[in-house]
């Protein structure tokens, strides 16, 4: 592709007019009580080449800034009421909607929070990509498609000519989010607009796709406006950032002032909230403390069928000969990319997914269980979900649902129930008038916080917590990281902690494994897997992690751009297991080969 | 989400109070309530015994007469008056529309839920024979039914049942197996809940919109089920009324007579629409996550 | 995909069978004598039995079915009692018509109600939507005959612009479709405004408005594939409705499909063509609910036939 | 021999509706509404009647002779008539026909009326394969003897069952006759499209010189009787075989240009409900004679827009044999209520009515059903499918019928016609068409005898059966309610007279005469 600049807008523009001006921007929902600002007086401005990062809790409108200037709020409750918007010398606000239309995609384009549901399943790639070329440019079909195989080179998208055919459920996380990325980058807008583009990715994954942004913007000089609440990410990328915060700007700045020198006091905040490689607290590896969880040889495989007597023909190998201890008081963490089988281990072990080998949890067999059996190892271990929305019934109050455990097995009466519930509520630094909503009156961080109430009822000897914080915005994110450390501490509950976010692990472990393929390839203490990782995926792993401090250099890594490595064979295969090899006191390695 | 939760109620109000300020749904309860009124006074209501064939009730060739005059909706082929027809008429249709259909949801719900929670052996075998009885034709299933029972009102509510519940089962499965493997339900596995539990606190909530739409549209299908047995002779027996046998007894006569097809035909729709008013908002009540919208 | 098919229809096959045992079954115990209906009314006893035991009536229930099966897999559905015919000949001469019939219905139903159901979901809350949300019930509860019977007065007698009943000429076709359209449309509405509702607040039609797709071509080429796919379900199961629902609207338009074939034999007994229908409209059911799973992968590669 | 109506001109073509398909055209099967008819036009048998009316003549017999004792038919056939497949009827045709239609594994509803040729008995049982009554004189002479004197034996000569049928052609449609008949008619089967239409050609070789008139008559089957109607009123339809329905029945009479083409006639047949005799407390003769008095029959008439005349008896009017001056029942509730509560049921009984479920019949059962609740019977109505109905009926689980779509034209115009099956103790067994299982041994003897006259218009056999059905009401087993007359519609283009619209054996008309003027 071409690295000469699209000519903007008029040439009458000085080269140094912002090519997007956001001026006293306010948005407001319509309610019954009347207008009800979201955001309030956002004023900002983007130059030419630049990337501006807006950053700031959830909720603080973010994303209502940026469908703003797309003309996209949701209609008809949500509008502009206030500011304008200019894109070069044309003011958006207030612009007709065929108009609007001819500017969206082509003069400003639009990345969104969720590769997953953010291209039509039943269009396949190239289409969606083809379409949206020719929706600007009067171009024959043919050429727009040599257009969008030309971006989907760009993105750096393996086989981009297969790509074209495919649809988007055949494609990864990492691979949709290139797809959109290339979408928006076919016209050559002036202003992409990126809403937290990585959120949804794995560390590995993310790492590319920033990789990424960077480099097309050094070769096309748009201008980026980039929404995260990841401070590594806006250390990373950003020029400058502006700070919001409940529908207001606090800061906004060049990114090595504000990371350097905060002015405001929730700047402050929000960056010593940020966890940091390297500054994990104290680790205390108790190899004495009775064993609370053991597996031992875990297997799990999922079967995938087919034939004309529809018999099993391959499957997935998503746990395979797994073994590992996890100690009373102890913290022990997981960790490995999307799909290698963390989440699969945890369902194992709350008994969801049927498996051989052995899993005991303090005297419970996890395996065919009775009902009583089923309750009994309830009481002993909990599981808090990697999606909190999902985990939540969404037609039952959370104080109900905090309150259900004790009723299922029994605890108590009505009253004494719903105090334990206010109580839990509490402790998780929620406030008990709030025990009678329901979960989507709540912010992601705080229904997570609900998990953990709704697990910590039954004072459980193990709690799992799968990515439990990855979805959640710094301040949130440390928030729950020490309501779980001190609620270990408290009950003396083990812990094991999945997680694809190594600067997590680091300050919360005390033990770390890492699994690849649905094995474990290394595991040891935290500093020993810190401080000497071993095994070539451990080092990959660590070096993908965004440093959350502008100045950092990150040493280049090598670029992937393959597929997610799969863990399916064909029925009866054997998989070749890793041999572990100690190399100093509890720290395996897997042995090459 | 912030923002949300900062206008948090402290006193959640009840499904009733939310369902109160809703004017349609007022309206529609309303309609409800007066067709069941109708229905259960229609002994003192009906200005005429329904059953009785008027003298004065047919022109001098047999021709019923049209509305107005002595008989406000005018008379049917046999000098009966058509409004107190049509009111004792209503209790039939409301046991038909209201009862078997309600049966039908009852038989189709457990069905399919049985068969989406379990899949299994259980699951394969519930909706093999769901798909069974789909292939058979119901009409077919109903006559020999009814023939064999000897046609009565509640031979006949069981018959429709019998054969309507097929496909708010296969729907509900569908359903039923999408809500069984989310994470809310494994959720509720490790914290132990028994099997019923989880079935009906936690899946059978999310049902209710589907049963709800399925089970306003049943009405008016079900009544006109009715009125086709009956056509078929093996429905509510003459001279027992419902509004659909008497549009069915009298549809040839659409040109000559169409007051005799039109009010009850409309009758049909009101119970119908009356039902689907309330069954919309309370669907919209019931839904947490529409709370405050309204 | 072969697999797929294959065990697809072995299962449909069981189906059948289960379909022909309940029939064969209800038709023994129903209280109704074939025999009379040929012996005519001066049939003496002897003649009655003679006749009985000609047909094989007098046989143990499992015999009777037993024979008829056996005559089913040498691909023979039995002679008419009262034609005095090869039921098959006779199915096979109506069914064309039948399947034209339901094909046109099904595909007018879908027409209007779906697009009922997408202007319902584009102006949702609006006067538009509230009243054709009301259309579609009263279409739900509308009797057939009657509304099969004014279309033709209107259309055919008063205005003159298609035949009087019959069958032949595209022209022929379209008030009996349109009956069946109209009739059948409020469901589709009702599901299509529901699931467009659903659809249209998807981030793919978000992502679609952001690339400045015009409005048409994100609601048709976007929205509307993604709403259709829980209606792909729904025609399977419509299939089974249409067959049942199909006879009066023959009737009306003088249509010769099987529907009135099966109506006359049920009121005369004529229990192999009574099986015979069943068991071709079975089929149709069957075969119908088959293509319905797949077309889905079709529209929804995400469905995967295995 | 056959006089021409002089204004007829040949040539056209007509169409005619039905609502129910065609089940057979095999002479020796069809036994419905529609293909009566038609199975006249087609084939032909050594009887015929006049064109509108029901006077005998000679068919394809050109002449016969009766034996004194009235037991050996001899018939001359009519020398040079053609099978439409071109052949020469014979002897053998007759022959073979009527052995074919009694061996019972030819099924035909017909059979029964054929029971006084000598043989009959072994056929049926299946001990012989022909008739011996039965035989071939020459190529031109049939003698049939029969077992018993049947005074109606030249009606069942007429009877389509007993039309002559050429085996050759029944042999090649192995099985299929009723598909492709072949038979010595005045029309031929052309093109049937099944479950659409039936083209009749004319047969341009028809024994009877000059006829039929009309080139072509199309059957368009499957035609509800008010779309019919429609089309009618279009002119697409030249006549609706249904006849007009009720709902549109004020419509046409009451504009003069639709009334005028619509004829009116007299039919063989008679509406009644039937009485179980064997049910308690109808086996009481007071109850059913309250019963009968309870009926307002001018009401039902009404009901039915006054298309039928109250009747008195069994017998409709223009049945030979028919009692005039017999008043019958008269309606009298008060009387009736007297004869109930002497009967010792003053406070009444639950009973019920049985129907056949199309309209209007149901009807008619719910204005019995109020006349009934008048004198305090409590009858619930069972409204089922035809054939149900006439189970519970043949089982006598049945206390009372109306017997209204399913019964009774007659199938001849002889008094007999109404007796045998119905009245008659032979119809009382299980599973026989004597509803009221009314079974009187005397009354039985005396039919007998009546039948056993040689002469069918001998007024002294009229006058006996007259009696019998006198008796027969004494008993009260029935309510006669009413004979129905036929309304029938026309074109403005059909010919002929009035009488082949009405026509008591060809119904809906007789095809072979009527013509069209344009
Ligand atoms: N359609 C809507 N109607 C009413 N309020 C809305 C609507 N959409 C968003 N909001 C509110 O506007 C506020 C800002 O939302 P926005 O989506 O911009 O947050 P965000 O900063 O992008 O958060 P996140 O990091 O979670 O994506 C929130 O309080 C939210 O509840
Ligand atoms: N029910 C299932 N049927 C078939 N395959 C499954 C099933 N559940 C999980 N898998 C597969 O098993 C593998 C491991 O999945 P798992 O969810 O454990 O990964 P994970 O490490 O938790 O990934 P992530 O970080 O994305 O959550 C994946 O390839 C997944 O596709
Ligand atoms: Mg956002
Ligand atoms: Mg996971
Ligand atoms: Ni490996």
């Amino acid at each position: 592709m071409s690295a000469d600049l699209k000519p903007l807008t008029g040439a009458n523009m000085a080269p140094d007019t912002p090519v997007l001006s956001v001026q006293d921007l306010t948005v407001a929902v319509r309610t019954q009580g009347g207008l009800l600002p979201l955001i309030r007086n956002i004023s900002f401005d983007l130059a030419r080449g630049e990337t501006l990062a807006i950053a700031g809790e959830s909720g603080s409108g973010k994303s209502i800034t940026s469908l703003a200037i797309m003309g996209l709020l949701p209609p008809p409750a949500v509008r502009v009421t206030g500011g304008c918007i200019k894109l070069g010398d044309r003011t958006l606000t207030g612009m007709p909607e065929p108009e609007l239309r001819a500017v969206r995609g082509n003069r400003v384009a639009m990345i969104f929070q969720e590769p997953m549901t953010s291209l039509n399943p039943v269009m396949t790639i190239g289409t969606q990509l083809i379409e949206a070329i020719r929706a600007h440019e009067p171009i024959s079909r043919a050429a727009a498609r040599r257009q969008a195989l030309e971006a989907l080179s760009a993105v750096r998208l393996s086989e981009p000519t297969r790509r074209m055919g495919q649809f988007p459920h055949e494609l990864s996380g990492g691979m949709r989010q290139r797809v959109m990325i290339a979408m928006a980058l076919a016209l050559k807008p002036d202003v992409l607009i990126a809403d937290e583009p990585t959120t949804a990715l794995d560390v590995t994954v993310q790492r590319e796709v920033l990789d990424l942004l960077r480099d097309l913007q050094a070769s096309h000089g748009t201008a980026i406006l980039l929404i995260t609440h990841d401070m590594g990410v806006v250390a990373e990328m950003a020029d400058r950032v502006v700070i919001m915060r409940k529908g207001v700007i606090e800061e906004t700045g060049r990114v090595d002032d504000i990371f350097a020198a905060p002015q405001q006091p929730y700047t402050q905040a929000l960056l010593a909230a940020v966890p940091r490689m390297g500054q994990g607290g104290r680790a205390v590896p108790r190899p004495d403390a009775p064993v609370v969880a053991e597996l031992r040889d875990v297997q799990v495989r999922f079967d995938l069928r087919g034939g004309v007597l529809n018999r099993v023909t391959h499957r997935v190998h998503a746990v395979e000969g797994v073994s590992l201890d996890i100690r009373a008081g102890e913290t022990f963490s997981l960790v490995g990319e999307s799909g290698c089988g963390k989440s699969t281990i945890a369902r194992a072990i709350v008994g969801l997914v049927p498996h051989t080998g052995l899993i005991r949890v303090g005297d419970q067999t996890v395996g065919t269980m009775t009902a009583q059996a089923r309750k009994r190892l309830s009481a002993a271990t909990q599981i808090i979900f990697q999606d909190p929305m999902a985990a939540l019934d969404p037609r039952m109050t959370v104080g109900d649902q905090i309150a259900e455990p004790l009723l299922i097995h029994g605890t108590g009466d009505a009253t004494s129930r719903r105090a334990r519930a206010a109580a839990l509520m509490e402790k998780v630094g929620l406030t008990t008038a709030q025990l009678d909503n329901y979960p989507h009156e709540f912010s992601g961080g705080q229904r997570q916080r609900i998990c953990i109430a709704r697990a910590l009822a039954l004072t459980p000897k193990l709690i799992i917590a799968d990515e439990s914080v990855s979805a959640l915005d710094v301040s949130v994110q440390a928030r729950v990281l020490d309501l779980l450390r001190s609620l270990k501490d408290e009950f003396g509950i083990a812990m094991l902690f999945i997680s694809h976010d190594m600067a997590v692990v680091e300050n919360i472990s005390d033990r770390v494994a890492v699994m690849h393929l649905g094995q474990i390839v290394e595991v040891g203490s935290r500093a020993q897997i810190f401080g000497n990782p071993q095994h070539a995926y451990t080092k990959r792993l660590m070096a993908a992690v965004p440093i959350a401090d502008p100045r950092a250099q990150r040493p280049d890594t090598p670029r992937m751009s393959g597929d997610i490595p799969n863990p399916v064979h064909p029925a009866g295969a054997i998989v070749a297991r890793h041999l572990m090899q100690e190399v100093t006191s509890g720290h395996m390695v897997a042995v090459p080969g | 989400m912030t923002a949300a939760t900062t206008n948090t109620r402290a006193v959640p109000e009840s499904a009733w109070t939310r369902l109160r300020r809703r004017k349609m749904a007022m309206f529609g309860l309303a309609l409800v309530i007066l067709i069941v009124g109708a229905a259960i006074l229609a002994p003192w209501i009906a200005p005429y015994d329904p059953f009785e064939q008027k003298f004065d009730g047919l022109t001098m060739f047999g021709e019923p007469l049209p509305p107005g005059g002595a008989y406000v909706l005018g008379t049917d082929l046999l000098g009966r008056d058509l409004l107190s027809r049509l009111l004792y008429g209503a209790r039939t249709s409301l046991i038909i529309g209201v009862v078997a259909n309600g049966i039908a949801l009852v038989i189709g719900t457990v069905i399919g839920l049985t068969a989406g929670f379990f899949q299994g052996w259980i699951g394969a075998i519930l909706m093999r024979f769901t798909d069974l009885m789909m292939a058979f034709p119901a009409l077919l299933l109903a006559i020999c039914l009814a023939a064999i029972f000897q046609p009565s009102l509640w031979i006949v509510a069981f018959v429709i049942a019998m054969v309507n519940w097929v496909q708010t089962a296969r729907v509900i499965y569908t359903e039923t197996s999408a809500l069984a493997a989310r994470d809310f339900i494994a959720a509720e596995r490790t914290l132990g809940a028994s099997t019923p539990r989880i079935l009906f606190k936690h899946i059978l909530p999310h049902l209710v919109p589907m049963i709800i739409v399925w089970g306003t549209l049943g009405i008016s299908t079900t009544v006109l089920l009715e009125a086709t047995l009956s056509y078929l002779g093996v429905g509510v027996q003459p001279p027992t009324p419902s509004w659909g046998n008497i549009i069915f007894e009298n549809q040839t006569y659409f040109q000559s007579a169409p007051w005799l097809v039109f009010f009850p035909g409309a009758a049909i729709v009101v119970l119908a629409l009356a039902f689907n008013l309330v069954g919309d908002a309370l669907r919209d009540v019931l839904d947490p996550t529409l709370r405050g919208s309204d | 995909m072969a697999a797929y098919l294959i065990r697809r229809l072995i299962q449909s096959a069981l189906i059948l069978l289960g379909v022909s045992f309940i029939t064969f079954f209800l038709l023994y115990v129903l209280p109704a004598d074939p025999v009379r209906q040929i012996a005519g009314r001066s049939a003496t006893p002897e003649t009655v039995a003679n006749i009985r035991a000609q047909l094989g009536l007098d046989q143990p229930f499992i015999v009777q079915y037993g024979r008829y099966l056996a005559g089913l897999f040498h691909g023979d559905m039995g002679r008419s009692y009262l034609q005095k015919t090869d039921v098959a000949t006779l199915i096979m001469s109506r069914l064309p018509a039948s399947l034209l019939l339901m094909v046109a219905g099904i595909g007018a139903e879908l027409v209007v109600g779906l697009t009922m159901g997408v202007v319902a979901a584009l102006f949702r809350g609006r006067v538009l939507d509230n009243t054709l949300m009301m259309t579609s019930f009263v279409t739900v509860s509308a009797p057939q005959f009657v509304v099969a019977l004014l279309l033709l007065y209107v259309f055919a007698v008063q205005l003159g612009w298609f035949p009087i009943g019959g069958y032949g000429t595209p022209a022929h076709l379209v008030l009996p479709a349109m009956t069946l359209g109209i009739l059948g449309s409020g469901w589709y509405a009702r599901m299509m405004r529901s699931s467009m509702v659903e659809v249209l607040r998807a981030d793919f039609v978000r992502t679609a408005r952001a690339k400045g797709l015009t409005r048409s071509r994100v609601i048709l080429r976007h929205a509307l594939p993604n709403a259709i796919l829980p209606i792909i379900a729904m025609i399977g199961i419509d299939i089974g409705i249409f067959m049942g629902g199909i006879v009066v609207v023959e009737g009306v338009f003088g249509w010769p499909g099987i529907g009135q074939l099966a109506w006359q034999a049920i009121q005369r007994v004529d229990i192999p063509i009574i099986m015979g229908v069943t068991l071709v409209s079975a089929f149709a059911i069957v075969l119908g609910n088959l293509l319905a799973d797949l077309v889905a992968p079709l529209i929804d590669p995400r469905i995967r036939i295995r | 021999q056959e006089t021409l109506d002089p204004n007829a001109v040949s040539g056209g073509n007509i169409t005619v509706t039905y609502k129910d398909d065609v089940a057979t055209l095999d002479p020796a099967i069809g036994y419905d509404w529609q293909n009566w008819s038609m199975i006249k036009s087609l084939f032909d048998g050594l009887m015929d009647y006049e064109p509108g009316t029901t006077t005998l003549r000679p068919g394809l017999a050109e002449s016969y002779e009766i034996s004194e004792d009235g037991l050996t038919f001899t018939f001359h056939l009519r020398p040079g008539v053609k099978f439409h497949n071109g052949r020469d009827m014979v002897a053998e045709d007759v022959k073979y026909s009527l052995d074919r239609v009694t061996n019972p594994a030819t099924q035909s509803p017909g059979a029964g009326f054929f029971g006084a040729i000598a043989g009959y008995d072994a056929i049926t049982s299946g001990e012989a394969d022909t008739l011996t009554g039965v035989t071939v004189v020459d190529p031109a002479t049939v003698e049939i003897k029969l077992s018993r004197p049947d005074a109606t034996f030249l009606h069942v000569m007429a009877l389509n069952f007993a039309s002559v049928v050429p085996s050759e052609a029944v042999d090649a449609a192995n099985g299929d006759f009723g598909k492709m008949p072949v038979g010595t008619g005045a029309f031929k089967l052309g093109d049937w499209t099944i479950g659409q239409k039936l083209v009749f050609e004319k047969n341009a070789d028809y024994w009877r010189a000059g006829l039929p008139y009309l080139d072509t008559v199309t059957f368009e089957v499957g035609q509800e009787p008010i779309v019919a109607l429609l089309r009618l009123q279009n002119g697409e339809v030249d006549v609706p075989g249904d006849g007009i329905p009720p709902a549109k029945f004020q419509e046409v009479m009451g504009d003069p240009a639709q009334a005028a083409r619509v004829i009116e006639g007299g039919q063989l047949q008679t509406g009644y409900i039937t009485l179980n005799v064997t049910t308690p407390p109808l086996d009481d003769v007071n109850v059913r004679k309250a019963i009968n008095m309870a009926i307002n029959k001018e009401r039902i008439t009404q009901l039915i827009n006054n298309r039928a005349v109250p009747a008195t008896q069994p017998l409709p009017p223009s049945m030979p044999g028919y009692t005039e001056g017999y008043a019958g029942y008269a309606y009298d509730v008060e009387a009736a209520k007297a004869l109930l509560a002497e009967a010792g049921l003053a406070d009444g009984f639950d009973t019920e009515l049985f129907v056949m479920n199309t309209d209007p019949n149901p009807r008619i059962a719910q204005a019995i059903q109020q006349d009934l609740a008048a004198i305090g019977v409590n009858a619930s109505i069972q409204s089922l499918a035809q054939a149900n109905v006439i189970e519970a009926g043949g089982a006598g689980t049945a206390p009372m019928i109306w017997s209204g779509g399913m019964a009774w034209i007659a199938d001849f115009p002889d008094p007999s016609n109404f007796f045998g099956p119905i009245l008659g103790c032979a119809g009382a067994e299980e599973g026989g068409w004597n509803w009221s299982k009314f079974c009187n041994a005397e009354i039985d003897a005396e039919a007998t005898a009546a039948d056993s006259m040689i002469d069918p218009a001998d007024p002294a056999r009229m006058q006996m059966w007259s009696d019998v059905y006198m008796k027969v009401m004494e008993e009260a087993p029935w309510v006669p309610v009413f004979n129905e007359q036929r309304y029938t519609m026309k074109s403005e283009r059909m010919g002929g007279a009035d009488a082949l619209y009405v026509d008591p054996v060809s119904i809906p008309v007789n095809y072979d005469y009527v013509y069209v003027t344009e």
